[in-house]
């Protein structure tokens, strides 16, 4: 195949661990779609947000490691999938674009350089890139029978006037997307709405609620399963359905998959290739009866 | 050579242009020397090669030369022979108001390079310092084109360099240097003659009531003088090199003139007669002009 | 040259720090003095009647008074010069108080100052020519752009004076948004009703000329002399023919293929309309965009049916010329359209809010059209979903208003107000629903007006919630606000039933295009800028160009209303006299050095510089040499210094005269 | 309440000032960001009277309140702001400052994890979940949270019983040591 | 004149809308400043020529100031905005010649900043103090006297031996 794309991988640190998937899927999806993705030198964690909410120098340090990184390997594209490491990675190249003062304190700390010439992607920018022509001609599988509601979190989008990627409110980028292998997007409210990200673990209350109200907003706007692209909200989403069942037991569960796994069904993958059988709400389609 | 000749005869046969102004041979091969052409058989004393340095641009101001193109009370276009260098003199006259594009008719050639000197053979050594910098050796506007685009000999952009190194000299420094180069000046407005963009009716060196510029070739005048007139070109200049190559004394005005182009360059990413569509930089404001200068 | 120098004391204001006898007593040695003398006040009248007698009996030529800022008493020294019977502006002042002796204490250093300063105007007046006022003829017609109610008003008022006027209007009919309204506040009286009576008497006024339909394409000239060319566009019915019977209308196949923009789009309208039935005049519009006719040449129901043959198919654009002394603008203001940004920037603005999204959540004046009884609903209050009677109203302020990120930094102004009313209107009729407003400050300053808010709140019990509104989605057929009242410090959450959004007032489609048109100056937001933000409001900084109304600012309709009279005020100030007069400080050019490179046209800041050909006996044009008209020029020598042959001069500043300034020094 | 001056006042609205190159002046004190603010209701404090506690030199009110700790970083409140006031990076320089005066933090568990996280990183580069959830849990005592997830999260591979050290360990444990000392070197 | 008796002499050339109103402030605030400084009134930034700059240093000025309204209060809407293109070359041909960037100054002082305005030219005749008599452009002139004196005496040698 000609025109192909090359990016680098910044995996982030759930993706080897609960979001094992998301990496699964992605990595799949890309070589199929022959695209060629080189992972970032002995990267390390973006610092997440427990960085930034204690000691911005710490988060930026960190973060920016990994652009001087990708730098030095002369990558000049590089997706994040994660959205919380995505924010991370491009709010610290933006400050330290307007900032000279910042931007020498961090390389000092960091003993190199920034020269900043990596353009940092989103996973759905990533699909951009590729091109909807090339991902709708990849299509083996009409996935018809899903009603999907596109959940975008809140750091996929923002800062909008850093991210510059669709609109900050109402985006629609995600839905474009998934009409290109067959399933149907839903109208819904909560496409941008917050689900407690790093709250998960200390603040288990919290996040429960949340997502109980995402879920159930799309649930009564007619989806049949959700579709994420981010790990946090997958865990809060996903994982956590348990603790909502057990709060309220007359919950309606709805599996949630990443996007590269909706893609990867299309593409003619199957459950177990894409890392489905890991989630904690259980997914299947429908076997053809053919 | 002979395609030039040839195009340039039919069109003077078939009246499109009523002049053509060119090169012909000036005693060597090596050598040129600018030619007005009337008649078709005359086109046969046109060449263009690497010896062709005059900015021929400058003529087409001149009264002399507009009056060929005024034949029984209608106007007539004017053929020029320009190098793409030389077309962007002819833009900024357009634009200037001195010309109209319909008026000239433009022939030039993808250019490989001028010489510094006649006599020479063009290699890395010889070429002319302003074709080292040479950001369009494609006409940008033409009527016709002939010629084929070779390597261009390389060489350092020793000019540029040159005025980076000033960077490092005290003001004083500065300033006796050029001290010293205007001295050698002798007010023979040959810089002026040969300049495309000196088309003034009467130059402001030259007004008596007031006295803009003291006119006795000593310290002060020279400087008063070389001081306007380099910033008469600023953002005018379009960087032919012909005032220093006319120059009988040797002042390096190219030093001036290009500095004043890379402070246009730099501040305003301005480059004057490469577009007639963008506004001339002198005459034109951006609310967002640079300013932190001013207090 | 004969050169008096007088020296002002100023009672001890300069006399303190300046040795006043010793500057005088300097002065008389400078070339060209012949009399100098000081006195305590130069400009009480015993020190002008003592210019005056030098003048006379000394034969001066010019003089030079060394006093305080020109600015100051410029004027007076001048007037006494031409009592004395020398050209005025052979008079130069050297400012010895304000640049001397009030900011130096040094009595040696500011005398020395003083000395020098008036040997530097000694020099300069040496080289001043005689100059004469120069003298325009005034037209007297006014043009007035735009026909909503600060346009009528003004119209009105310049024609009542006896002057004629041009009225250009770009819509079908005059009326602007007023004509959109339901009640207005604080009176609540009926829109409608106050303000059809002004468009009928516009239409019938024999001074007033009534261009509908119609745009300012060009103006050229300057005050007193402007020529403007005015667009009339087709409107394919022979106006001199129709009567306004409507019966196209009604007849009029297409039904459902355009917006009622009248109706701010939640109505259609066929192709054949008035915009609404009060219209002035009352002569239908046919839209070519929708019209079957011109898709596919068939349909042509409206010829069948038109008794006085006044369709025209073929009707084409007319542009009209007009002789015009003084101009109005009263274009007005739009709504923000909240679904999109005003830039073109990625972000859309308010996706937060659903405006677009959702049927239900409308702007300020589609709730006017639910409120009026002539609107789609007829005064019911029917929400654009379902008809359903709303039961709960939200109304948000501030939308696009005092907000950096997605609108615009200043405050519209009006939107206070008119939510008040809105919400009163609302619960008037709707007695047992809920009226909630999200605000962040009242702003009621104006008669009756903060007692119309309290009305609102203490009669009609309408609740205030002070808080911005962060988000509004769907939910059963409601919608949930979600809000802060940051008084109470607690979240609220309220379900509507409609949302009515108070957006912004922006400056005009096309605002920034027409002031280049008419060459006024306009700010970053595209409301054209007055002369003076205190003193000169109505004026615009061009000359014989007045504004009225919102398309300086926001405002409302007394405030419109006062700024149109004011501007029509204005314009016969300018038609009091047949003949302008202008200070004589204007650049000149010498046409036989001027090179004809034409910079000077491009930095003249009001288009004062214009071609003209030079000739040979034959006729043949040899050059093209600039010349500075004198109606337009204001003086500011820009071109001056731009020059590069120094071929025009700032009469008063000239380079001679500055020259022998420095050299003064 | 004690009455409130604000004397040595401005610093801390300085120091914020510094950190997030942004003035707290800005803030108009609309309520936008607590209408929007999804954790809200579980705030003590609403996001916007923090800005106001600092606006006036209320910092010990502001310093001490649970709400900057449980802002979970959305960013729906900056991305709506009309003043462009970027309210989570304000939250960020807020939990910053409180840990920086030693204010007694009302959210322990929440500060716990954010340390047991730091932690993992400034040792291995990357977050090393396991390693993570024990340290918190051991911090907390709240051990038994979750353990029902957690074997079969071992079996699916989410889990790794073993760190993964990056080579580059040495140097984003330079990061930790530099930015410390930049603190220190401050007070 | 001995270097001690040195006095800086300033020329500004200002604009009558904004800058000379400043400082007319100034002086109705009784504001001080040094009296270094002469005024020449012009109507508008824009029509500052660089020749008058040039001018004034060939009459002896040590230093000159240039002073308008700020970019958006011109009196003309734009002479300002054109002057700022037209100073920002000639003050780097200045410079790059070797003319202190302190000897010329530009400046905005608008009509109400009569501290500004007293500022400002407190600054530009302190900075011209430091730099000192502007002797490289005084000295221009009298070289050429000195060569002239030479030739002079050369020619006066010549005949005295030719008799």
């Amino acid at each position: 195949m000609e025109n192909n794309l090359k990016a680098g991988y910044f995996p982030g640190c759930s993706q080897t661990g609960t979001a094992r998937e998301y990496d699964l899927s992605l990595r799949s999806v890309a070589e199929k779609l022959g695209t060629e993705l080189t992972d970032v030198d002995d990267w390390n964690c973006c610092g997440a947000t427990s960085a930034h909410v204690t000691n911005h120098t710490l988060a930026n340090a960190l973060a920016m490691r990994n652009i001087v990184q990708a730098e030095k390997q002369g990558l000049t594209e590089m997706v994040a999938p994660c959205a919380a490491c995505y924010n991370r990675l491009i709010v610290s190249q933006h400050e330290t674009q307007i900032h000279p003062e910042l931007k020498k304190e961090i390389e000092a700390i960091l003993d190199s350089k920034i020269e900043n010439p990596v353009q940092v992607m989103n996973i759905v920018e990533l699909f951009t890139k590729i091109g909807a022509d090339k991902v709708k001609q990849a299509v083996v599988k009409d996935l018809k029978e899903l009603n999907a509601a596109c959940y975008y979190g809140c750091l996929l989008l923002r800062p909008s006037d850093i991210t510059h990627f669709d609109d900050a409110e109402q985006p629609t980028s995600m839905e474009e997307l998934i009409k290109l292998t067959g399933a149907k997007p839903v109208e819904w409210n909560f496409k941008v709405e917050c689900c407690g990200a790093a709250h998960s673990i200390a603040r288990k209350d919290i996040v429960v609620d949340l997502s109980k109200k995402i879920l159930d907003d799309a649930v009564a706007h007619g989806a049949n399963v959700m579709v994420v692209a981010c790990p946090m909200c997958h865990t809060n989403l996903d994982m956590r359905q348990k603790a909502i069942k057990k709060e309220y037991p007359e919950h309606k569960e709805i599996p949630v998959l990443y996007l590269t796994e909706l893609i990867g069904l299309a593409l003619g993958m199957d459950e177990k290739e894409l890392g489905i059988n890991l989630h904690t709400v259980k997914f299947e389609l429908k076997k053809e009866t053919a | 050579m002979d395609e030039l000749r040839n195009h340039v005869k039919e069109m003077l046969a078939n009246g499109t242009v009523a002049a053509v102004i060119g090169y012909k041979e000036a005693g060597s091969p090596m050598r040129t020397k600018p030619v007005i052409i009337t008649a078709p058989e005359e086109a046969i004393l046109l060449v263009f090669n690497e010896y062709c340095l005059n900015n021929l641009a400058v003529y087409l101001t001149k009264a002399r030369v507009k009056n060929l193109a005024r034949v029984n009370g209608t106007i007539k276009k004017l053929g020029i022979v320009a190098k793409p260098c030389d077309v962007h003199a002819v833009i900024a006259l357009i634009q200037e108001s001195q010309l109209k594009r319909e008026d000239v008719y433009i022939i030039s050639f993808n250019c490989n390079g001028v010489v510094k000197d006649y006599g020479e053979t063009l290699t890395g050594e010889t070429i002319a310092s302003k074709c080292l910098h040479c950001d369009a050796r494609q006409p940008l506007y033409h009527d016709k084109v002939f010629g084929e685009l070779k390597d261009l000999p390389a060489s350092p952009d020793e000019e540029l360099a040159k005025i980076k190194s000033f960077d490092d000299m005290t003001s004083q420094e500065r300033f006796e240097y050029f001290k010293n180069e205007f001295d050698k000046c002798i007010k023979c407005y040959a810089c002026r003659a040969a300049c495309p963009m000196c088309y003034c009716t009467q130059c402001i060196t030259d007004k008596t009531i007031p006295r803009w510029v003291e006119s006795s070739a000593h310290g002060r005048g020279n400087f008063s003088w070389n001081l306007i007139r380099a910033f008469h070109l600023s953002a005018r200049c379009v960087g032919c090199g012909e005032c220093e190559r006319a120059c009988p004394m040797d002042i390096p005005l190219s030093l001036i003139n290009r500095k004043m182009l890379e402070v246009a360059k730099n501040d305003f990413a301005y480059l004057s007669g490469r577009n007639l569509e963008t506004p001339t930089l002198v005459g034109s404001f951006d609310v967002k002009d640079k300013e932190e200068f001013i207090l | 040259m004969k050169i008096g120098v007088f020296i002002c004391h100023c009672g001890e204001n300069i006399g303190r720090t300046v040795d006043c006898p010793r500057v005088s007593k300097a002065a008389e040695w400078f070339p060209g003095v012949v009399h100098s003398v000081d006195y305590k006040y130069m400009c009480s009248d015993p020190g002008q009647n003592m210019i005056k007698d030098a003048i006379r009996e000394k034969g001066l030529d010019a003089i030079v008074v060394g006093s305080c800022s020109p600015h100051m008493h410029e004027k007076t020294f001048r007037k006494a010069a031409l009592d004395a019977g020398i050209n005025p502006f052979l008079c130069e002042m050297a400012n010895l108080r304000e640049h001397v002796s009030w900011v130096h204490d040094d009595i040696e250093e500011a005398t020395q100052k003083a000395i020098d300063l008036t040997r530097m105007a000694v020099e300069k007046v040496k080289r001043n020519q005689p100059l004469a006022t120069i003298k325009v003829p005034v037209t007297k017609r006014t043009l007035v752009i735009g026909g909503g109610i600060a346009g009528i008003q003004a119209a009105l008022d310049v024609a009542n004076a006896g002057y004629e006027v041009v009225l250009v209007e770009k819509e079908p009919s005059i009326g602007g948004h007023m004509s959109q309204l339901s009640e207005t506040f604080p009176t609540l009286d009926c829109s409608q009703c106050i303000l059809t009576p002004r468009m009928v008497e516009v239409y019938q006024h024999p001074k007033i000329k009534l261009m509908t339909y119609s745009e300012v394409e060009k103006v050229e000239g300057f005050i007193g002399n402007f020529h403007v060319t005015i667009r009339q566009k087709a409107r394919h019915i022979d106006a001199s023919k129709c009567t306004g019977c409507g019966l196209c209308i009604t007849k009029c196949p297409i039904r459902k293929k355009a917006f009622n923009s009248f109706e701010e789009g939640m109505a259609y309208r066929p192709a054949v309309y008035v915009p609404f039935p009060q219209a002035v005049p009352n002569i239908p519009v046919i839209d070519e965009t929708v019209c079957t006719y011109y898709k596919n040449g068939k349909c042509g129901v409206c010829v069948k049916v038109c008794g006085r043959e006044a369709i025209m198919f073929d009707q084409q654009d007319k542009l009209v010329t007009e002789e015009i002394g003084a101009i109005i603008m009263a274009t007005g203001y739009k709504l923000y359209d909240i679904s999109k940004k005003p830039d073109d920037s990625f972000i859309k603005g308010y996706g937060e809010y659903g405006y677009g999204k959702y049927k239900d959540v409308i702007d300020g004046l589609q709730f006017e059209r639910i409120a009026s009884a002539s609107g789609p609903t007829s005064g019911e209050f029917k929400r654009p979903s379902d008809g359903k009677e709303p039961k709960k109203v939200v109304f948000i302020q501030c939308v696009g208003s005092r907000d950096d990120s997605k609108g615009f930094s200043y405050c519209s102004k009006i939107c206070c107000m008119y939510t008040a009313k809105h919400a009163m209107l609302y619960k008037h009729k709707v007695h047992d629903g809920e009226a909630y407003v999200f605000y962040m400050d009242i702003r009621s300053g104006g008669k009756m007006y903060e007692e119309f808010v309290r009305r609102a709140i203490e009669e009609d019990g309408v609740k205030y919630v002070r808080g911005r509104v962060s988000k509004v989605y769907e939910q059963n057929g409601k919608y949930i606000v979600k809000g802060e009242d940051t008084i109470a410090g607690m979240p609220v959450e309220i379900e509507a039933d409609m949302v009515v959004l108070a957006t912004a007032m922006i400056a005009q489609e096309n605002a920034s295009t027409l002031a280049q048109t008419v060459g006024i100056p306009y700010d970053k937001y595209g409301f054209f800028n007055e002369a003076h933000p205190k003193l000169r409001p109505i004026e615009s900084t061009t000359g014989g160009i007045f504004l009225a109304g919102a398309c300086q600012s926001p405002k409302d309709i007394p405030e419109s209303v006062a700024m149109a009279s004011a501007a029509a005020a204005k314009t016969m100030v300018l038609f009091g006299s047949d003949m302008l007069e202008r200070e004589p400080v204007v650049a000149r050019v010498n046409e036989l050095l001027c090179g004809g490179c034409f910079y000077c046209r491009k930095v003249c800041p009001y288009s004062a510089i214009e071609v003209r050909e030079i000739k040979d006996r034959n006729g043949v044009v040899i050059k093209e040499v600039a010349y500075v008209n004198d109606g337009l020029c204001q003086g500011c020598g820009t071109c001056t210094a731009t020059c590069p042959s120094k071929s025009v001069e700032l009469m008063g500043f000239t380079n001679e005269q500055i020259f022998a300034q420095i050299a003064a020094l | 309440m004690t009455t409130h001056t604000s004397t040595h006042a401005s610093t801390i609205a300085d120091e914020i000032a510094e950190k997030t190159f942004q003035d707290v002046s800005l803030c108009y004190q609309c309520g936008k960001c607590s209408a929007g603010c999804p954790v809200r209701y579980y705030m003590d404090v609403a996001p916007n009277k923090i800005v106001r506690f600092i606006q006036l030199g209320f910092y010990e009110e502001a310093l001490k309140s649970s709400t900057p700790w449980l802002c979970a970083g959305c960013q729906t409140c900056s991305t709506r702001c009309p003043q462009e006031f970027d309210l989570a990076k304000f939250m960020d320089a807020v939990r910053e400052l409180a840990l920086e005066k030693g204010v007694k933090v009302k959210e322990q568990d929440i500060l716990k994890f954010h340390k047991a996280f730091l932690h993992q990183i400034e040792n291995f580069g990357r977050a090393y979940e396991v390693g993570l959830v024990a340290e918190y849990k051991l911090k907390t005592m709240h051990l038994f949270d979750d353990v029902d997830s957690a074997p079969g999260m071992i079996m699916k591979g989410k889990l790794k019983l073993l760190p993964h050290v990056i080579k580059g360990r040495k140097a984003v444990k330079d990061i930790f040591i530099k930015t410390a000392e930049k603190k220190q070197t401050k007070k | 004149m001995t270097e001690e008796k040195w006095e800086p002499k300033v020329v500004a050339f200002v604009c009558n809308w904004c800058t000379y109103t400043g400082a007319d402030l100034a002086g109705t605030s009784r504001l001080k400043y040094p009296a270094n400084m002469k005024m020449i009134r012009v109507m508008c930034s824009g029509g500052i020529d660089p020749v008058f700059i040039i001018k004034a240093f060939e009459r002896g000025a040590d230093g000159v100031l240039i002073s308008g309204c700020h970019p958006g209060d011109c009196h003309y809407n734009a002479g300002n905005f054109h002057a700022r293109r037209r100073w920002t070359m000639f003050h780097q041909l200045l410079e790059y010649l070797g003319i202190d960037k302190n000897r010329l100054q530009f400046s905005w002082v608008s009509a109400s900043e009569g501290k500004k305005f007293v500022d400002v030219v407190s600054k530009v005749v302190n900075d011209v103090r430091e730099l000192g008599p502007f002797k490289g452009y005084k000295e221009l002139n009298s070289e050429f006297t000195a060569v002239v004196n030479g030739l002079k005496q050369e020619v006066n040698k010549a005949e005295a031996v030719n008799g």
